[in-house]
């Protein structure tokens, strides 16, 4: 199992969510992250003149995925976020050793085709 | 007649009580838009209240209420506030100051022009949204203010009764709110069903008390004396906002659950309501009006959300101009002149008065649908009137305003 | 009489201001609860403003201020507001018109509803909230009204004084609000010693800041005239509500910090104090009367939270109980005929002054807790008070009302 | 005279509005700090409208207002308000109780004293802030407005024009936040560059939309009676808003985008400049004098950004000094004896009044700067002025008030 | 040393903050979060008529511990924050390389067990 | 590549990111979490009295890096989030398998490295 990272812009949430449901990867994690990378930060408008933020907020999402998922989920990220301006984001891949599922306490769940399963 | 400083001071404060409802409405809309576009939408609000603030002293009070052209418009007499002084007028508000009259009558202006931008938030590019008001504000709005307040306005001749701006606020700022969002077209995400949840109801509840406060200063202000009719319309107008609070509040949770997001929209709908009547009607119609209201309105937000053709985003439609018709033609009904010498309607045996009613309502709504829908498609034909699909992805807070509404690290 | 302008300007604002109120505590309270029930509770109040509003025309007014029937209620010839008109009342605020007079004593029924649900926020079941505020305004609220401010009631002619409702509103709403608590049971989690931490202090201040200025309307609007007598309780009120939030800050000092919370709390504290004195007091007697309700106010909650016996949760007892009980006797003592002719205290001379607030303050707080005590056991056992144990977990704002604070993901 | 109700009707409730501009500034000014010291600056606004309420009262009315010693200070006759009743004063707006004008005038010393605050947020010592408001009430507040507005005051006697507060309110307090931040030094990370991002931007457009509401009282308030003065006061006051608002609206576009937080800070500075001349002016001066101040304001503030020299945090001394000093100035430019015989300027063709304006505003200014410049240096080297530096890292939330604005997880 | 990120309840978090602790672990990074996953969303009330939302508040909670540990702390989050609902989340496990203490910089420690010991 | 998670004092961010930038680590992905750990809480002023929080506001700063360089981000977290005090944080470092920028598609990315070279 591995769990992906995947550090996107905000506005693109949504339509990642579509994609990802699409190729049957439904469970996923979201967080509000602010991150700083390529993309210096923004300018913002004070009262007079401007100051500048260097932590924009993006969106963090956490999908827990059988190693063979793993490629199809991030081909279908990249395409959907890219708009090719810095500030995209990244993808990291972590290594997952167990997953349960609280409700029934089954061991080793693979994630990512549950998913699968899961959308009749 | 003298000044009277009781009524100087009620009207003075009415004033600014209807003042207080444009901020009001920008936390009302504000909160009810995704957070991207929370601060766009207040601005919109504001910015119309310094908009509208300048145009109205330096010629639309003198359209709208100046000496009397052909029943349709006023003269220019009064532009730039020239002859407008610290006496009364002779024609309106006789016990006041004609300052005082004059500044009463602005809010109502600023507060209409601001009520249909509730139809187009999270799109509209902010430089069509200023023009738009104001040449909405000159063709639209003055000439309908004179034909039913001006003296000489030709749907006041005809005998329309009303009272604090059910036609010339309600019906014309909602009907115009469709025209406008159906050349502005839908929100993306809109026709796809994308979710739009409000970000803020707190806002939205804030939004509506101050609306609620303030529309005392609407209705009882428009008596423009502070006595019995003052008090009557007062009256009124509580009753109504809290018959259609409660009814709306009955509503949802016939369907599912009694939501604060519906009591407060009740609220504001049973304002709108009694807003035409508050001044002719016995406070206790205010029940029915207000119950009445609230039902139209729910069904007709619920059915343009099913029918999901045109994105009228905050329902200005379903709130103001269904609201707005059903006082109008409910003052027809209601009226009595035990309330009111100025106005008798279907219950006093007067069923003339519901056809003019219509014919005001009529009126009003094709003139306003008409030349907004024109005004829309020349703006959106020349400078164009959305933004940029990328700037309507990112928000219109970052893209319109260079600003977003919470600061720090989220 | 014939209607004064000037009062009756004075009047109306009174009421929109007490109007306001109502929203007010909505947020006051509102910050304070943990975020999964901030709608829940804002619903509360905004609810019982339409609920009451409607309640106090049908019937409400006449139980209260019509005829009197053997010292303890009015009688009927006041419902659904007839003969209640533009002109004056012959018995009530005779400068302006009894329609006037209604609306403000409305607003003082509505806001005393709505103190109480301080004590039942975060697990009382919302339909069943619904039906204790309309049984609980009928047999608790209209009487206590009709004796002490009904024109024959039984109290008023004992010669108790209440300017603007240390009795009818604060001891009534404080006192019914511990018996609620008591037969509703704390919080999940309270006995436990849960973390229970406010979600939005700043609304706590919003709101503390719109009561403040809505208290003026409260008690200046009190006089029912825009005179003399209206701007001593103005000041009194103004100066009480400083003296009360400065002292809570030092005594948070003393003990730790100068809180906000603590502020706001001190300022609620010394309004609800001066209440009853307002209008019979010299405005320095705001002093002694704020700092002592602070004082007072502060050690009860203190030792009420170290008991953890009753889960009154936003402490309606400590600040209203304990603050109108402290008012009502205060005025007793510092009633001076120099202020108001109506009344004379202890420092006139007058000790029976005390003996008869004593006495007005115990009817109040026995028969308010009694009847407060036995309505809610009948719900309880019949429809039921609180919600599920789950639905409580989740948080009464989705689970009563389908709704969350704040949309977009967290 | 006699009391007029309707005179007393207005001021009583201008006196609420501007009351609560207090709270209205806590809001302004803590939308633009950092999330970590929101409550503080919210607590400074609230707390000094305890302790002005409260010193007012005691012996401040008494300063300003009561018999005049040699031009520079009101004698101790009214110190307890002993003296001050319900009938009128015989020198102050005669139609109303002396209580009522006594009320009007706390409500500016007390914001008067909040509004510097926004030039030491983020960094004051609680307690030294307390200190210094104190002491800043006693030896700046209260003789200013002796001067210009005491009968027998030495600036009245040479026939200074300020009619709701340009020198005694608004130069007084921004030039004294300039000396105050001076000695305070700037927040760490100033210097650097740190980003400062406003916490709530819905915030600061809540205190400006109630900043403007409430200033309906403070200017049109001012006239003392509601008749034709107030009336006037009352449009130039919302054509001045209306007009600076836009103009900042527009300064902000042509650099790069209309901002929220632009708009409301134009409002307000808009509002301040017309201050000192919305009953001397006619309602269209109120054109120039917002479109200037914004020009000036905004200039000044980049000008300070830009330069980095002085933290005056919150620019109260652009929006506030700058802002008042052209009131001021523009009062002598615009007054006509057509609106207020009281008084003449430039376009009257009476040259002098210019240069009584600008003595006003130099003597204003060098006093203030001067005595607040002292009080700061004395306080810094007895109980120091700042919190440590931990504590201010921290936020002063937490250091000073152990609170923080929103609990729950974050 | 694992990582256990276990995305619960928000509603459960004080029991298994408790129930946890009674367990010897008092360390934890606990993060406000949206999800997706057999739960397919709720339906919320929009003024007239309902929307629905599909990414629901959770809690994550993440906890550095030993080896040894692991089972334990899945053992009681299973236990306490198990409703039978969809909705109730699932634990993933993590391996962490490495654990430092800023405050002393000690290298390798080993969070659970410190944690234990700092129960005292 | 290795993923540091450092959770630490909120207001010790700006500093952090300063001295991580001068080691040439620009790209980060900040996170508000609240924790809880040797710190137990502090007390809050409620109306009358006060109350205890136990989880307390906290900052999480994710870095994905070089192997190489994850040393001295530690380091040089460490040396400045330090204030002596419990509650100054933990730094956890994980394994990375995989970084994919979403701009550009590339696999591999080793993120700390281009970081450095990002701040020509
Ligand atoms: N080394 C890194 N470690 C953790 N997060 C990173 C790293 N580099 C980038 N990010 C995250 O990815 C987001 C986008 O990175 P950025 O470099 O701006 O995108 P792009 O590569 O498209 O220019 C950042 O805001 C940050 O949250
Ligand atoms: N594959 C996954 N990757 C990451 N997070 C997941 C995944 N599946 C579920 N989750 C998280 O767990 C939460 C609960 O999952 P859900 O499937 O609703 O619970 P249950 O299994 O009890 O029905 C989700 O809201 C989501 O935050
Ligand atoms: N075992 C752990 N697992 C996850 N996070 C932890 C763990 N221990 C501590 N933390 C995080 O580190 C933060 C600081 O820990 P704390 O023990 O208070 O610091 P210190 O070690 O300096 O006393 C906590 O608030 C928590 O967020």
């Amino acid at each position: 199992m591995k769990k992906i990272e995947a550090i996107i812009r905000q506005e693109k949430l949504e339509a990642v969510k579509l994609a990802l449901e699409k190729k049957g990867i439904v469970g996923m994690t979201v967080t509000q992250v602010s991150g700083r990378g390529r993309q210096k930060g923004i300018a913002l408008q004070w009262r007079a003149g401007e100051y500048r933020v260097d932590l924009l907020p993006k969106v963090k999402i956490e999908i827990v995925l059988g190693d063979d998922e793993c490629q199809i989920a991030i081909d279908a990220i990249c395409q959907i976020a890219k708009t090719g301006k810095e500030g995209d984001g990244m993808i990291f891949v972590l290594p997952v050793e167990n997953a349960v599922r609280v409700r029934t306490g089954d061991n080793g769940v693979i994630c990512g085709k549950n998913n699968i399963q899961g959308k009749k | 007649m003298s000044i009277d400083s009781g009524d100087t001071a009620w009207l003075l404060v009415s004033t600014a009580l209807v003042m207080l409802m444009t901020p009001a409405l920008a936390f009302f809309y504000g909160g009810m838009v995704r957070k991207k576009n929370l601060l766009s939408t207040i601005m919109m609000s504001f910015s119309i209240l310094a908009l509208v603030s300048l145009l109205w002293v330096l010629y639309g009070y003198s359209l709208s209420f100046a000496s009397d052209r052909g029943g349709v418009i006023g003269a220019l007499e009064w532009v730039g506030l020239m002859g407008v002084g610290q006496g009364p007028s002779s024609v309106y508000a006789t016990t006041v100051p004609h300052l005082a009259f004059m500044a009463f009558q602005a809010t109502f202006a600023i507060i209409t022009v601001a009520l249909w931008t509730g139809a187009v938030v999270e799109r509209i590019k902010f430089s069509a949204l200023l023009v738009f008001a104001t040449l909405w504000f000159t063709v639209v709005y003055c000439p309908i203010a004179h034909w039913v307040w001006g003296s000489g306005g030709w749907l006041a001749k005809l005998g329309a009764l009303d009272f604090a701006g059910g036609t010339v606020v309600h019906v014309n700022a909602g009907i115009s709110a469709l025209a406008l969002a159906l050349v502005l077209g839908p929100r993306k995400g809109f026709k796809e069903g994308e979710t739009m949840e409000p970000n803020n109801i707190p806002y939205v509840v804030l939004g509506a008390a101050l609306l609620w406060f303030g529309w005392f200063g609407f209705n009882a202000g428009s008596a423009l004396t502070a006595g019995g009719l003052a008090s009557n319309a007062f009256i009124a107008t509580n009753t109504a906002a809290a018959a259609a609070a409660f009814t709306w509040m009955i509503l949802g949770w016939i369907n599912r659950r009694p939501s604060v997001l519906g009591v407060a929209t009740g609220a504001v709908v049973g304002l709108v309501a009694i807003t035409p009547a508050a001044g002719f009607v016995h406070p206790l119609a205010g029940i029915p009006i207000g119950v009445v209201a609230s039902i139209l309105s729910y069904y007709v937000m619920i059915w343009r959300n099913k029918a999901n053709k045109v994105d009228e985003s905050l329902d200005v439609f379903a709130c103001h101009g269904i609201g707005g018709t059903w006082g109008a033609l409910a003052t027809g009904i209601f009226a009595t002149a035990a309330v009111n010498s100025a106005g008798s309607g279907l219950i006093d045996g007067n069923a003339r008065q519901v056809i003019v009613q219509l014919a005001a309502i009529g009126v009003t709504a094709v003139y306003a649908f008409g030349v907004s829908w024109v005004l829309a498609m020349i703006l959106k034909a020349t400078m164009g009137l959305r933004v940029k699909d990328e700037e309507e992805t990112v928000g219109l807070d970052i893209s319109q305003h260079g600003e977003r509404a919470y600061g720090g690290i989220s």
